[in-house]
């Protein structure tokens, strides 16, 4: 896996590209928002459209990411899910503990 | 020499990989996976699936059964018998016990950050069948329409 | 549940696939092959010459040994043991009288269109063994840096 | 493995893509050089340039594929082999039998 970081206005994009599974990106995904999060970064947009893959390991990392951030007072979001990440999600009954877009503009003005 | 011995049934056998505690290892048991789910005429949804319930198993089985003892091994295997294709993976661990794991979508374990494998390999698959007589061998079952 | 057996010999061996013949597996075997040889330490080249002759080791237990029979399996197994990496591959065929070969650097065999495989396997391996007690079994051997 | 057919001059130049081996490509190889042959075409060049790998039955077919193409009063040349390919066919000791270029315009102008 790899991350890519990119501002818009006061939020910060993570871009992932490849796999987010036991192994392979979990503790990359897992260090790149603790890092974040240490630096003053409080709202932060995932971008998950080049994500090819996602097992429990990587649902894990996403509601660890999600309460982590929060904990410190974050925002944390999700843009471009894909269509078997949004089941993965939902039939584990967590999708509605995530917000998240299609559109990345959209999904930029919802930070507060 | 040794005869071949038949640990999994032959006949029905069409691959069976004995290999050490390593997720490297799963690179190489994807392409396999999904030539033979190609086969049996699974189409790239399914076999994505299909994949990802193979995946969390082999996982469990290098992580929590043999815990990553690379002298321990993992036995996997595909059979195909009377329509259904089954996916096999048997670790060296301790076992457990299977009734026991919670529930990850009851109120209380909605927010863990772990315990969805076994039940995402029981969304995906027909059947999930599990013996821990020794070590874990779980048993993967998916219905193809290729009845060969 | 029946015992893990120790068709080989488990210690050693890193990988064992065991599989119906089809020349199609042949695409799924490279790859760890290749990775298994990679983390020897063997470069580019080696790894090409090695990967030649396990392939005409399991074509012609394929193609020799079970002919073909989709019944028949062929054991494949990769080990590592004291300097040397070793590659077995094993039929269920009739087995052959491996010093009746002919040699096919000789004159009269020169123009011939076949038998050059096991030529192959022994110039580019340091060491070839074939057991044809039951079945055929080939051992192909390369000494590796690495003595792990 | 592939095929792809050109002339030049009255040369046919076969450019072969992929691997020559057992159950891929060794028979394709056989059946275009009886096609040539039956259509008349005395001239025969393969180019290898793109041959990624070949075993010992690839080396079967260029055996066979000159005998035959020479028993039909033909010639057959080999143009652009690798190190790997010409390896194979040295410690075979058959290399010498083979006529081969790296040079096309030259291996055209060889045909008499
Ligand atoms: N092969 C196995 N050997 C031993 N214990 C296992 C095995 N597979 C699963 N378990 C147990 O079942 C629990 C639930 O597994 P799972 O649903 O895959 O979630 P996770 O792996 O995220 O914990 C594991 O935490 C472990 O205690
Ligand atoms: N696994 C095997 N089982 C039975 N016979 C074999 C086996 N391997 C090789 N042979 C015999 O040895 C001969 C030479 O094999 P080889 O050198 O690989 O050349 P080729 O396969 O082109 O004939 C084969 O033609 C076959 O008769």
């Amino acid at each position: 896996m790899k991350i890519f970081h990119r501002t818009s206005e006061d939020v910060t994009l993570l871009d992932i590209e490849g796999q987010i599974t036991i192994g392979d990106g979990d503790v990359m995904l897992r260090e790149a928002l603790h890092a974040l999060i240490a630096g003053g970064q409080k709202k932060i947009l995932l971008n998950m459209a080049r994500v090819t893959y996602m097992d429990s390991s990587g649902v894990g990392e996403l509601i660890a990411g999600l309460q982590y951030v929060q904990e410190h007072g974050g925002q944390f979001k999700l843009l471009n899910i894909s269509k078997k990440i949004k089941n993965l999600l939902f039939i584990a009954q967590i999708l509605s503990i995530f917000e998240y877009f299609n559109d990345e503009s959209v999904a930029i003005a919802s930070f507060s | 020499m040794p005869e071949i011995p038949t640990q999994l049934p032959r006949e029905i056998t069409l691959v069976e990989i004995r290999f050490n505690s390593s997720l490297a290892i799963l690179d190489m048991i994807q392409p396999i996976t999904n030539k033979v789910c190609d086969q049996l005429g699974f189409d790239e949804d399914s076999q994505y699936w299909i994949w990802l319930a193979t995946q969390e198993a082999l996982n469990n089985a290098i992580k929590h059964g043999n815990k990553f003892d690379p002298n321990k091994k993992v036995l996997f295997g595909l059979q195909v018998d009377g329509g259904e294709f089954r996916i096999i993976i048997q670790d060296e661990g301790e076992g457990f016990v299977v009734d026991e794991v919670p529930d990850p979508t009851r109120k209380e374990n909605l927010l863990k950050t772990s315990g969805r494998g076994i039940f995402y390999m029981r969304s995906f698959m027909d059947r999930v069948e599990y013996n821990t007589d020794k070590g874990t061998k779980v048993t993967l079952v998916k219905r193809h329409q290729d009845e060969s």
